[in-house]
């Protein structure tokens, strides 16, 4: 049982690390934030499967965080994030 | 009942797996939005229904569920905000004409 | 009765998140705080919700972002994304408040739909699939939203869709 | 190879790989960002070296989280004191040459 | 009740005091304050000549599992140093920041916060109690140089900000790495816990690291002279005389508890020379400077060195060259304090009066400042090790050290600093007698002068009253 | 009261030095009236404590500075030769001034470190250690930096600069020196006839560089040559500097130290053991010969004085190093007439410069009956400085002539009638000058002064008072005060006990 | 598959922390530096510490980015002049260190102290169930103390350097250009986090939790409204004070006043030792939030810099 916990945030694990690629090539701001947002939701999942595997219901706490708190580095940046001047200065 | 919580967890997993896949072959922003937003949800609700039966309590239970609805509120949230910020961007094409072609550092 | 409507809801998620374990005697005092928040951020002219209408708009939802989470996958896995973007002109009977705000944040999570921006009574949407019949389904969900604030169902203006699809 | 140690030694890594670039590099922001992971790292080998072969130990955990409470209120002092500077000059790094 | 930590509620109280009521009077509270915090440490002081050494457990908990305080004679004479320092500038803050209205709302707050970190270094007997209270030190010396919000002020508080960081996490990364060798933080109980291995040794090495960083040791020294020479004037007294002391004061203590077994004399003697760049590359920019509040910080950083002679001079050496040397080096610690911050005080009076800021300006000032020129003087002589001061006996000191234990070199790196930094002073001096000049100069508050001229007679005092701290710094068991 | 005493005499010029220093610029009168009454309390004091150690009294204060150090003021017979000459010359040489800065700014300043700077050769005088010793030395070079370059001109600064140079160099040498011995010994209390009698042979090499480093650093401020240079470039202080620096002050601390070192500390019979005297003989030989031909060699007055002085303090030394106790008597009394004499010699060239503008020899012809008082008082000087009985100097050179035979270094005599031959060549011109002379039309830059006196009473009347002295120090050797009585008392002391 | 899960959530720390590093720009490496956070606070899963994931999932993927996000969107570019030419020497050196520090682990001595042990045992005096509460609250609460008056620094320092800083442009750029989506899902948002916010407070006093994690989520809560336009922060200068410096004043007014009863200071009554330490943690909560807010809060604003 625990193993499959163990494999499927494994593979989950993958997938998260494989949005790094797009954080990496953007091209642009927004393309790397959902990226980000990928990542808050991906963590997620992972961290109720560990809460699983691990036998740390706690970590059900822990998931809970990420689940409340990964909108507001988007709000933050949708809301402060400013064009990037064309020409450098 | 462990082979349903197989089941669900493993398709779970799969739709992330797409979600991802999404965002990394779809060409521009939004499409990657709608990738992101709807597969990684529904990923999270069917993992969120396979951990369901090995809680232990009604509210450990509840609690799993309150988080999807979080994030499920927080991703229409955000998809909603990301979207509103690209267009705002680039007010006068929508979709952006440009998004497909990858910039490659 | 705003206020008792709040102290119910955050007396319960209280109540998840202790586990049941209460302990009510913090708990009793960051429920009432949490609700005063909650009244103090409410706008005073939102629509209300109707509670008996919970259950039934959560199975419609539930069904259609699993509709939307197969479609969406099924597009990423052709060997060439079955996409065909574009923009939508939805004109909603909507009132502006709760309910169309819903309306735009909740459509994101359906078939192919994502709300961009609101101008005036539109709704300005983007599509994966201009070629899919996006109009319908949102007035479905138009329906249920209405229905969920008890608002009375309008006429349904017509819906422009922007033909210059692009992929 | 534990978990503890196997992270301990990630913790290294990215110490090593923070330093260089706290060296390399002038822009302000990124040595904010340096910072950070530098001391993430330390904190990785705080608590991955207590733990390696012994029991968890809630003391070094208690320490990060102080260190980690630490950290951020340097970089958001930090941050504010960039910002400021940067409103007033225009500039991202410090005149290094300046002796 | 006990008097130890009382010396941190006092300034902890005052801070949010001074934080939360900002229409009081807050200088003069401020002074009452500190008053109290110097009748508390000199209370304190005197218990210890009496009964000796003595060390508090915090909320009851002995170490390991709890935090220990350890007063013994060094602490308590740098506890009385902190006060007494801390009393003037704060005498002289209070004129001083009458021409600064916004800043002297944050000034005190931050100043309450500072006194309790020193406080906190001094009596800390926990390694990572020392690494907080080197971060709150850190932070609130950082505001203290930025606080007049103008560029160069933020250019050189982030300078330090940056500096010091990393200073920290050089030394909490030691700390995490003893801390996984031996499993106590506790610093009395590691002294006889190390031993040589790979593992304490590097730890050892990156805390020096960092405290290096921290105290502005060549050629780790960059981020000073801006920070030090950029704030307002009591705010560079403070921090030269003595937050840039605080993480030497570790830097020492950790040294000397581990003792001759686990530092390698070479190291002890790779330290002393950093010491001697520092003396003399400090003393030529010093030299070099055109504005006088950079000569002075360029002149804390040729004092630092002298400081660093401790090692080379304690470490692997006869057990009387190494008493001398730990005496001779506090007592350096504590005159280069007070003479110190009488310097910027005075400096930071002229050029409050002239409204300048380059030594050329100062040209003919000594026919209208006097008393100001006059203690710069006096806290000069300690600077440069001429009798009767502090500084002169603290030399002395390290060099009856030096030649004891055969190490001559260290005698004429002590001799040079001295001729270095009298050719420095001496320039302000030579100016400040010019007599063409007529400079137009503001009239300052006459407490400002007196401030100064009590830190620069107290620096000379040590000239004459060396003997009492000198002999408590011997009172611990056996430090070394 | 044998514990405060010297104390209280340090502390007479040092709490003027203070209250000078916080006085407002124009309280004029209020500062000259303390400044004088502190000098007065202090000769009073002085007095006291000679009359008490002729008696066989001692005085001493002593606290621990720290570890084995000792702060240690003493007042032995030594002490109270150099103490009693700046106490006296204070007095003058404050009246003098007085008279000299009337209407200049500054004065607050300058008083103070004047005192400070009195102070500072009361701390010598009574040093009982060599590291008390140290102590004032240093402050003696602090305190009179601020006086070479009162005037504050380009000349005066850069001549600050070489004085500082010089001076803590010197400073560090002997800093050295002390340190070492120091680390070497222990403790370096003044003990008559010296500490070091009964230390092994081995350390015979280490002592032998301590000394000369001991000498040397001694010896910059005591302008033996080569390390004089500070001396004539200080020449642009105000006159009643120089007159401090050169009698008082500077070289003769100097010279004061050179007679601890070798009286008290190595003891003259163990210095002589060392080999040392005889080296020590010959650069103050050499030194007073230089001093004299440079003298010779200036047209301006103060700086042919300073040259002077080069060559006169070397008699000290001179007389130090002839090892017998005819040769200290010598040595011993011309620091006290010396300084006398010289001290006149300065105020008249100041008075010269501020009432008549002269500054070089060659205006001064027909002075004299401008100016007779002064004038005389030069001639008094200047005939002491040869050496012509019956002025004071005539002793001096006596005595050393007889310590050289008796030691048996008949070369020095040799260098000692030289020395005379120049002294006379370079001072008979300008009493030659001044009295016969015929005058220049007019003066370059008259100051007619306000009384009925040939210049300022206040500049008038120290000069002829010290001119006074140095005539009767020479008539009244023989009497039972006498400095030369004096000076026995010590050489007895140092060689009989 | 766990030594899978780990080496690959290793490899991740060391890839984000090279995509931060080796990024010309910098906005993607502010984004990499918020997946490392998150990555970070898995990595604490797998190092049994909750408390830290709960930390580093509070801060480094929420507080810490935001505020580095807004710090971003301040500059006018992103991209960085071109890094210092001689990289070969401390190159060398880092590697070294790293090297060093991973062979020093290797002979790591056997250590003779078991601190572990001994928080076990005097556990049931401290007064709460979890260790590292107890640890932070009792054992070195000196630590705590001083650690919140670092925070309470920043605070001072955010405020002295917004001090007079046109505070009409900062509210005149805050027009009232509230997004209605936002707005509505903020509102009802808000309460949540306030009541999760307790609950962790609550918590750690028998698990995972506590005053810092609660404080780091109300913190983001508040910084939610300010950013949904919300405008919380208009009160009155002396309440915020007083708000950020009350759990200070608290904890030092309850670690002191025991010090009159005889008692060593930062005791705590034995038989209320659990309450007092909730008490202590529930002002903390609320005054670190409102410190981190501030500190968000404090920012200088967006005015375009002059060039020189």
């Amino acid at each position: 049982m625990t193993a499959f916990w163990w494999t499927v945030a494994a593979l989950l694990l993958v997938t998260l690390l494989a949005g790094l690629i797009r954080i990496w090539r953007g091209p642009n701001p927004a393309d790397r934030m959902l990226a980000a947002q990928l990542f808050g939701t991906t963590g997620v999942a992972i961290l109720l499967l560990l809460a699983q595997a691990m036998q740390t219901p706690a970590l059900n706490d822990v998931a809970l965080v990420p689940a409340l708190l990964a909108v507001v580095a988007m709000v933050a940046f949708v809301r402060r994030a400013r064009p990037e001047a064309e020409e450098p200065e | 009942m462990i082979y349903l919580q197989y089941l669900l967890v493993g398709a779970g997993c799969l739709f992330f797996i797409v979600g991802t896949l999404g965002l990394l072959r779809f060409p521009d922003t939004f499409t990657r939005i709608h990738a992101i937003t709807k597969a990684d949800n529904l990923g999270l609700g069917l993992l969120m229904l396979g951990l369901l039966p090995s809680t232990e309590s009604l509210p450990q239970a509840l609690k799993l569920i309150l988080i999807w609805l979080l994030v499920l509120a927080a991703s229409a949230t955000a998809s909603y905000l990301i979207a509103h910020y690209v267009k705002a961007q680039s007010p006068d094409a929508l979709p952006h004409a440009d998004t497909t072609s990858e910039e490659q550092d | 009765m705003h206020f008792f409507v709040s102290v119910l809801l955050t007396g319960s998620l209280w109540w998840i998140l202790t586990e049941g374990a209460q302990a009510w005697w913090i708990g009793g005092p960051a429920v009432l705080l949490a609700s005063y928040v909650a009244t103090r951020l409410h706008h005073p002219d939102s629509q209300r919700i109707n509670w008996l209408q919970v259950p039934l708009f959560a199975l419609f939802f539930l069904a259609q972002s699993l509709k939307a989470g197969v479609d969406v996958a099924v597009r990423t896995l052709r060997i060439r994304p079955a996409i065909n973007p574009g923009t939508l002109y939805y004109r909603t009977s909507l009132p502006p408040g709760t309910a169309r705000y819903l309306f735009g944040s909740i459509v994101g999570l359906f078939p192919g739909t994502l709300c961009t921006d609101f101008d005036h009574d539109q709704v300005i949407l983007h599509v994966l699939d201009t070629n899919a019949d996006i109009a319908m389904d949102c007035r479905r969900l138009e329906r249920r939203i209405a229905r969920l604030f008890s608002l009375p169902p309008a006429a349904i203006p017509p819906t422009s869709l922007n033909k210059e699809a692009q992929s | 190879m534990t978990t503890d140690f196997w992270f301990a030694c990630i913790g290294a890594v990215l110490i090593a790989m923070a330093l260089f670039t706290f060296i390399r590099h002038t822009h302000l922001l990124r040595r904010i960002l340096a910072f950070n992971i530098m001391g993430s790292g330390v904190f990785l080998i705080l608590v991955g070296l207590a733990q390696h072969q012994r029991q968890t130990d809630p003391v070094p955990q208690a320490l990060v989280l102080t260190g980690i409470v630490v950290a951020v209120a340097a970089t958001a002092l930090a941050l504010i004191i960039f910002r400021r500077f940067y409103q007033l000059s225009g500039r991202t790094e410090l005149d290094e040459d300046q002796q | 009740m006990n008097l130890i930590p009382l010396l941190l509620v006092i300034p902890l109280a005052w801070a949010l005091l001074s934080l939360l009521l900002p229409r009081l009077p807050i200088g003069l509270l401020a002074l009452a304050g500190i008053v109290l915090q110097l009748g508390t440490a000199a209370m304190l002081w005197n218990n210890v000549q009496v009964h000796g050494a003595s060390s508090y457990a915090i909320g009851d908990w002995v170490a390991p599992l709890g935090i220990t305080l350890v007063a013994d004679g060094l602490t308590v004479t740098l506890l009385a140093m902190t006060a007494l320092i801390a009393v003037v500038c704060a005498f002289y803050a209070i004129f001083y920041l009458r021409a600064y209205e916004k800043e002297r709302r944050y000034f005190w707050p931050l100043f309450w916060f500072l006194l309790a970190a020193l406080n906190g270094i001094w009596l800390a007997g926990d390694l990572f109690n020392l690494y907080v209270g080197l971060e709150l030190l850190t932070l609130s010396a950082v505001g203290m140089v930025t606080l007049s919000g103008e560029r160069h002020a933020l250019a050189a508080g982030l300078r330090y900000l940056y500096a010091a960081l990393l200073g920290s996490l050089a030394y909490l990364l030691g700390v995490a790495l003893l801390y996984g060798a031996y499993g106590t933080l506790d610093l009395g109980q590691l002294s006889s816990l190390l031993d040589a291995n790979l593992m304490t040794q590097l730890a050892l090495a990156l805390m020096t690291f960092g405290l290096l960083m921290k105290t502005a040791v060549f050629p780790l020294h960059s981020w000073l002279p801006p920070a030090h020479g950029g704030a307002l004037a009591p705010v560079s007294a403070i921090l030269s005389a003595l937050v840039v002391k605080s993480s030497f004061y570790i830097l020492a203590r950790l040294w000397m508890d581990a003792g001759d077994a686990l530092m390698p004399v070479s190291a002890a003697q790779l330290l002393g020379t950093l010491g001697a760049l520092a003396i003399i590359w400090g003393g030529w920019q010093a030299f070099r400077q055109s504005e006088i509040k950079m000569l002075v910080a360029y002149s804390t950083v040729a004092q630092l060195g002298y400081l660093m002679l401790l090692f080379p001079l304690a470490i692997g050496q006869s057990q009387q060259s190494a008493v001398l040397a730990w005496q001779g080096t506090m007592l350096h610690l504590l005159s280069h304090g007070f003479a110190k911050a009488a310097m910027f005080l005075a400096v930071g009076t002229l050029v409050l009066a002239v409204g300048k800021k380059r030594v050329v300006d100062m040209a003919g000032i000594s026919a209208k400042m006097p008393l100001a020129l006059f203690a710069f003087g006096l806290a000069s002589i300690s600077i440069m090790g001429l009798p009767p001061s502090g500084g002169f006996n603290a030399k002395w000191l390290l060099m009856q050290s030096a030649i004891q234990s055969g190490q001559w070199h260290w005698v004429a790196v002590l001799l040079v600093g001295s001729l270095i930094t009298a050719s420095y002073v001496f320039r302000v001096f030579s100016v400040s007698f010019q007599k063409d000049a007529d400079p137009q100069i503001r009239s300052t508050h006459p407490a400002l002068d007196l401030s100064a001229l009590l830190l620069a007679a107290i620096a000379i005092a040590l000239g004459f009253a060396a003997a009492i701290p000198v002999e408590l710094l011997t009172l611990p068991e056996d430090m070394l | 009261m044998n514990f405060w005493l010297p104390l209280l005499v340090l502390a007479t010029s040092l709490v003027a030095a203070l209250f000078i220093f916080t006085l407002p610029e124009e309280r004029h009168a209020l500062r000259g009236s303390f400044n004088l009454l502190a000098a007065v309390v202090k000769i009073a004091l002085v007095g006291w404590m000679i009359i008490a150690v002729a008696n066989q009294q001692t005085f001493e204060t002593r606290f621990t500075l720290m570890g084995d150090i000792d702060f240690v003021l003493r007042a032995d017979a030594l002490s109270l030769l150099f103490a009693g000459l700046s106490s006296l010359l204070w007095l003058f040489t404050t009246i003098y001034a007085m008279g000299y800065l009337e209407g200049t700014p500054q004065r607050s300043r300058f008083f103070g470190f004047f005192s400070l700077c009195v102070a500072s050769t009361m701390g010598v005088s009574m040093a009982g250690n060599l590291f008390t010793f140290l102590i004032f030395f240093e402050m003696l070079t602090l305190s009179t930096y601020p006086l070479v370059v009162h005037k504050g001109s380009a000349e005066a600064l850069r001549a600050g600069r070489t004085y500082l140079f010089y001076t803590i160099g010197g400073g560090v040498a002997l800093l050295v020196g002390i340190a070492s011995l120091h680390a070497l010994v222990g403790h370096t209390e003044f003990v008559e006839t010296g500490v070091l009698r009964d230390v092994s042979p081995d350390l015979y090499p280490a002592l032998t560089a301590i000394f000369v480093l001991l000498i040397a650093g001694l010896g910059v401020k005591a302008a033996i040559v080569p390390l004089h240079g500070w001396l004539p470039a200080a020449m642009v202080a105000p006159a009643p500097v120089s007159a401090l620096l050169h009698a008082v002050a500077v070289v003769k601390a100097g010279a004061f130290g050179v007679v601890r070192v070798i009286y008290n500390v190595f003891g003259v019979e163990f210095s002589y053991q060392l080999g040392v005297l005889v080296p020590l003989a010959a650069v103050a030989s050499f030194t007073i010969i230089w001093g004299s031909i440079q003298a010779l060699r200036q047209s301006d007055i103060k700086k042919r004085l300073a040259f002077s002085t080069v060559s006169q303090v070397s008699y000290i030394i001179l007389g130090l190093s002839l090892f017998g106790p005819i040769g200290t008597m010598g040595g011993l009394v011309h620091l006290l007439h010396q300084g006398i004499m010289k001290v006149t010699l300065f105020f008249c060239a100041g008075i010269f410069a501020e009432t008549l503008g002269i500054t070089r020899i060659r205006d001064l012809n027909g002075v004299g009956k401008r100016m007779p008082l002064t004038s005389a008082a030069f001639t008094i000087g200047a005939f002491g400085m040869i050496g012509i009985p019956p002025v004071a100097g005539f002793i001096s050179k006596w005595y050393l002539g007889w310590g050289a035979m008796e030691a048996g270094l008949h070369w020095v005599l040799g260098v000692l009638l030289v020395s005379s031959l120049l002294n006379a060549a370079y001072f008979l011109p300008v009493i030659y000058r001044l009295w016969f002379a015929r005058p220049a039309p007019e003066w370059p830059d008259e100051q007619i002064p306000a009384g009925r006196f040939e210049t300022n009473p206040w500049l008038l009347l120290p000069t002829v008072i010290t001119a006074a002295f140095s005539l009767g120090a020479g008539v009244f050797a023989a009497a039972a005060w006498s400095p030369l009585s004096w000076a026995e008392l010590i050489a007895v002391r140092e060689y009989l006990s | 598959m766990q030594f899978a899960f780990d080496s690959m959530l290793g490899l991740g720390l060391l890839a984000c922390a090279a995509g931060v590093f080796w990024s010309r720009d910098l906005f993607r490496s502010v984004v990499m530096f918020i997946a490392f956070g998150l990555l970070l606070a898995l990595t604490w899963v797998r190092l049994e510490a909750p408390d830290l994931a709960l930390a580093e999932a509070a801060i480094g993927a929420g507080l810490t980015g935001v505020l580095l996000l807004d710090a971003i969107g301040h500059l006018r570019q992103h991209n960085e002049h071109s890094p210092r030419n001689h990289w070969l020497l401390p190159l060398l050196c880092c590697i070294a260190l790293a090297l060093l520090l991973i062979l020093s682990f290797n002979a790591r001595p056997e250590a003779s102290i078991s601190l572990p042990q001994l928080v076990a045992e005097s556990l049931p005096e401290s007064g709460v169930e979890h260790p590292i509460t107890a640890v932070l609250l009792n054992f070195r609460s000196y630590d705590t103390l001083l650690e919140i008056a670092v925070l309470l620094v920043a605070a001072v320092v955010a405020m002295a350097l917004n001090d007079g800083l046109a505070a009409a442009a900062r509210t005149s750029t805050e027009q009232s250009n509230r997004d209605p989506v936002l707005a509505g899902f903020t509102s009802r948002l808000a309460p949540v986090i306030l009541l999760v916010a307790i609950y962790v407070l609550w918590a750690g006093s028998y698990m995972p939790g506590g005053a810092f994690q609660g404080g780091a989520i109300l913190a983001a809560g508040l910084v939610l409204l300010k950013l949904a336009d919300f405008h919380i922060e208009r009160y009155a200068e002396s309440l915020l004070r007083l708000g950020l410096a009350f759990g200070f004043l608290v904890f030092l007014a309850v670690a002191t006043s025991v010090m009159i009863g005889g008692r060593p200071f930062l005791t705590y009554p034995e038989a209320f030792a659990g309450q007092f330490i909730l008490f202590i943690e529930a002002v903390l909560t609320f005054s670190i939030g409102l410190i981190l807010f501030s500190l968000f809060n404090q920012s200088p604003g967006q005015e375009v810099p002059h060039d020189n």
